[in-house]
């Protein structure tokens, strides 16, 4: 997948557009003063003290997949069913998000290789609309288990979301309804859906797709939970410990398979690809994607 | 402090009392007596007629208004199944076989208290992660026994408490959607007071989903989003006007198939009246469902939510040029 | 069922052979002394406090079906595969065992009709051995399963166990096993299979064909658990509250359904089967049976 | 105070040390470390080559006998799968996805400490509900990808705490074992040390059992057994002859499929050589195994633990005339 230049540093992680031409970033855990160039190097993790920088989708799946990347449902844009106005309109909002982070929606959705197993890959991103599910997500998602069900691919999904989309109302909400039977459909005919938890997953997107899953892997330090960290401090007026709702808070009470560092993402997932997954099953199956016909 | 319940209080009340008054005095079909009818009516219709959003969500958490266990009373019997076998009964939903006009089912719903001591038990109707597995349960034994599951949903959320969170309220509430999504039998959710979110939805992904007229079901409570558009949680009523949560609305989006109407001013003006159109409406539901087969009945399932949701089209070649 | 009345009074219920002649009993829970036809009368609910006496697996039979019961499994007899002495030999705990409680073995199996329902039935009893599970208790279950299973009768077994019999070793775990896999197999075929746990049920019992059934009943103060009380109590070298391991605190624990007065105990039984299981199938089905067959 | 440990002090480490310091010192092939060696291998064989049923108790309870993590050093590799998805993540069960012997596999185990320190987080290898219930998870995984299922018994038995109670270990045991029963793959099982009771059992329904030669297997702990019997845990020993609970016991039983041999002494006297032959006895039965369609696979797995046990047969008539 070939990102240009001036496209990737449109897309540093963790940074305000102003910032944008600093070539210094400031880790929000240690304070460390990180060399943008570093930090990218590094996957966005912090060099000092490790803290996993929000990714960009697309950096993600370059981190990710072997070379190649089709995407799919891009056809798929937000409306603006509800009339939606607060402080701005809801499509002045997602223009602004749309030029922000460069992305046309809170996932991105395609298929590509990693390490050669073919797989269905969906991304969400949290610098659109705080990756938010309205009601493209919800159909990016369903489509795109539908697309791996049609091959018999295996399907990751990496979340990144603040929950239901307000913006979009009940018909944001009922995409957990949505994305839950094109789970099932896909997982009951025994192909394998996995999910990776990035900061933060919550809300509808946690209840649902994010952790109906055969594996759940989340990465280090992610913030994870149902209920907003905010919500229940307020609600019981006492403050939370620190390692509330982390990724290593949950490895402990069960909730998740594993707590794996970005850096040992990538070998993770192909490891469990090749525990769970036929490879001469799967191969043929890429070839019907026309982009990996060749 | 709830609109509707200030709302009737003064000149509804002392009409009311009048009346009741003249009633005692066995003055009923008096002139005196149709006359105050008559006004009574009038007001009621004033006070009630036309309800703004806000003022649906407050009917909605109408104390008096019926909860579940109201339109339990109504059915032919039940049978209150307990637990998720593993870790605890969670008051706030309650499960079980039931009866409903000469109909086996299994009955799911949320429970919240008529009182303040029951609430308190009830959680005010907020479902534990054990509540949710509980359901889901309950899910897969009606669907290993062919029974319809009817749900009625009547809640302000999923509990958002510390141990809530620490039993993993999300996988149990995406474990119950899961469940729902894979059942064998036909599914009737009826909104019957406050649908609030995810916690609702649990147990409303359904084949048939039901909207008592004043109900409202919301992706967020109108509290909640103010607190987040405006921070200031009191500007609900204008966030209750965007939410789209009424009946009207959400059967316009496709996502409500049946309303059933309220009397005027509010279910709990004609409890026994207004519970039993609701389930007159589940039954005639449930009949239409019943013959289906399982597969026929999944299917349908998939492709109703598949549909909900409205988005624009990009021919493909111009979304592709606008993304790498 | 006719039981002789010389016999029926060999076995009351809570009371050693040696008191058998006496009109009166005592109340474990509450003390008073109560007139034995009065507590035969009342299901063996002391009139005063509601405390359950254990039952005799006939009597409870009797209580809970139409008329006749068709035992099965009788052929079956305990041997001594260890060779087993302690105190005295296996054989000899065994032979006064079935003179004190009647019993060939420590649960009876066979089929009945619950108020027109056909079922099959399994009452195990504490008066034999405990009510512990040696090879003929696990035989006898698996058989009833299987014989049910063969005409898609539901199932309905009675617990009471002090666990796996200890004089027949290994041979009695194994039985966990093989209960589980008859349970397993005849629930895969979607029939109804259904426990009422009673006082006590425990161990092996307890962590197999107790638990794994579609409905769990338990009759009111049963004590049911893994381990036993004491056990806890040693390990810990703290005294336990009273509650612990009831039935009522199973209930709110959610380990069970619900719990059962033994006064409602038929009539439940009876509303769940009427929930479950389609007359009109299992009607002609106990017509296999044949004593049943006229 | 474990006999065997007890044993193994005094001469026996008197002759080890001198061989070793003969050995530091280049000696070896010398005469006079010949002849230390073959007192050696006498005095083990003296001390080792008849146990008792009891010893063997204690073998299989020995400080130093390899544990879980100790085989799995020896795998091609794990990758650990962790908790019950809705409480706790339980370090006493161990599980996840593993190559073995180029294999891929679900591995489960229960996982006793190498130290105290360890101990206490593994909780001595008891499990609680919440490990059983992880471990029937990942049966089901198991059993979805058609991944053999390897699992390694050491425990002395369930966890017997409040906890456990209270989150129905009889449930968790009971679902674990109900899912061993269900699952499409092989399962082989092999007891490592200590084989304790249902605990053992939940992990060990498998179609090929293994048993270390020295590794015990019982119904009760013989303490336990001798408190029983006679109101004296101290008279275990006793208990221990009773039981019957030593795998050529078993293996006579037909409880027990393969027994693998263990060096004179025990395991842990060469661990790695031990582990090696344990792991191509598992790899030799999944082989056997691997190719037998599912409904074969369970079918044979019914009938062989349908077999088990002994018992009287009675003609039908004398059966009935002697009950009514
Ligand atoms: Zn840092
Ligand atoms: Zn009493």
């Amino acid at each position: 997948m070939a990102i240009p230049e001036w496209l990737r540093r449109l897309r540093e992680p963790g940074v305000d557009a102003e910032k944008d031409a600093a070539l210094w970033a400031k880790c929000p855990s240690c304070g460390e003063m990180l060399y943008r160039k570093d930090l990218e190097a590094n996957l966005s993790v912090c060099t000092k003290c490790t803290y996993h920088f929000r990714m960009h989708a697309y950096d993600r799946i370059n981190m990710l997949v072997d070379g190649d990347f089709v995407e799919i449902g891009t056809e798929m844009l937000p409306g603006d069913p509800l009339g939606w106005v607060d402080k701005r309109p809801y499509p002045a909002k997602l223009e602004s998000d749309r030029k922000k982070s460069n992305l046309s929606e809170a996932v991105v959705t395609g298929f590509a290789t990693l390490d050669g197993f073919p797989v269905a890959l969906g991304v969400m991103d949290f610098n659109f609309r705080g990756g938010t599910m309205g009601t493209v997500v919800g159909e990016r998602i369903a489509h795109l288990l539908e697309e791996a069900h049609r091959r018999r691919l295996p399907c990751i999904v990496f979340t990144a979301s603040g929950g239901a989309r307000m913006e979009e109302g009940m018909l944001a909400l009922m995409q957990m309804a949505k994305t839950t039977l094109a789970v099932e459909r896909f997982m009951a005919d025994g192909n394998l859906y996995m999910t990776v938890l990035t900061d933060p997953t919550t809300g509808g997107v946690s209840a649902s797709f994010a952790f109906q899953s055969d594996i759940i892997m989340a990465e280090s330090h992610a913030s994870i939970g149902f209920a907003g960290r905010r919500v229940i401090e307020q609600t019981l007026r006492q403050k939370l410990p620190d390692n509330f709702q982390t990724a290593e808070f949950l490895l402990e009470k069960g909730a998740i398979d594993m707590v794996v560092p970005r850096h040992e993402l990538r070998e993770t997932i192909v490891r469990v690809l090749d525990y769970a997954v036929d490879r001469k099953r799967t191969m043929p199956a890429l070839k019907a994607v026309p982009e990996f016909a060749t | 402090m709830n609109v509707i319940v200030e709302r009737e209080k003064g000149p509804l009340t002392e009409l009311g009392d009048r009346i009741e008054t003249l009633r005692a005095r066995g003055m009923g079909g008096s002139s005196e007596l149709e006359i105050l009818e008559e006004k009574y009516r009038a007001l009621l219709s004033d006070l009630f007629g036309h309800l703004t959003p806000w003022e649906r969500v407050n009917m909605a958490r109408h104390p008096k208004r019926p909860t579940a266990s109201d339109y339990l009373a109504a059915f032919d019997r039940f049978d209150e199944l307990h637990g998720d076998r593993h870790f605890r009964d969670d008051p706030a939903l309650i499960g079980g076989f039931a009866k409903l006009r000469g109909r086996r089912i299994v009955f799911l719903a949320q429970q919240r208290g008529r009182d303040t001591k029951e609430n308190i038990r009830r959680n005010f109707g907020m479902v534990s992660p054990e509540g949710y597995r509980k359901a889901k349960r309950l899910m897969e034994l009606a669907s290993r026994f062919g029974l319809p599951i009817v749900t009625l949903v009547d809640t302000s959320g999923a509990d958002p408490g510390i141990a809530s969170e620490e039993h993993a309220q999300s996988e149990a509430i995406a474990a119950c959607l899961a469940a729902l999504a894979k059942v064998n039998v036909p599914v009737v959710a009826t909104i019957i007071g406050e649908g609030g979110s995810g916690g609702a939805l649990a147990i409303a992904l359904a084949d048939t989903v039901i909207m008592a007229e004043n109900s409202v079901y919301s992706v967020a409570s109108p509290e909640g989003c103010a607190a987040i558009l405006w921070g200031d949680s009191a500007r609900a009523s204008e966030a209750a006007d965007r939410l789209k949560l009424t009946s009207d609305d959400l059967a316009g989006f496709g996502i409500v198939d049946r309303i059933v109407a309220e009397p005027l001013g509010g279910a709990h003006r004609d409890a026994p009246g207004f519970i039993a159109s609701v389930l007159d409406t589940i039954d005639a539901e449930l009949r239409a469902l019943e013959h289906r087969p399982p597969v026929e009945l999944r299917d349908a399932r998939y492709r109703k939510f598949r549909r909900i949701g409205a988005w624009e089209t990009q021919s493909r070649e111009h979304a592709t040029a606008a993304l790498p």
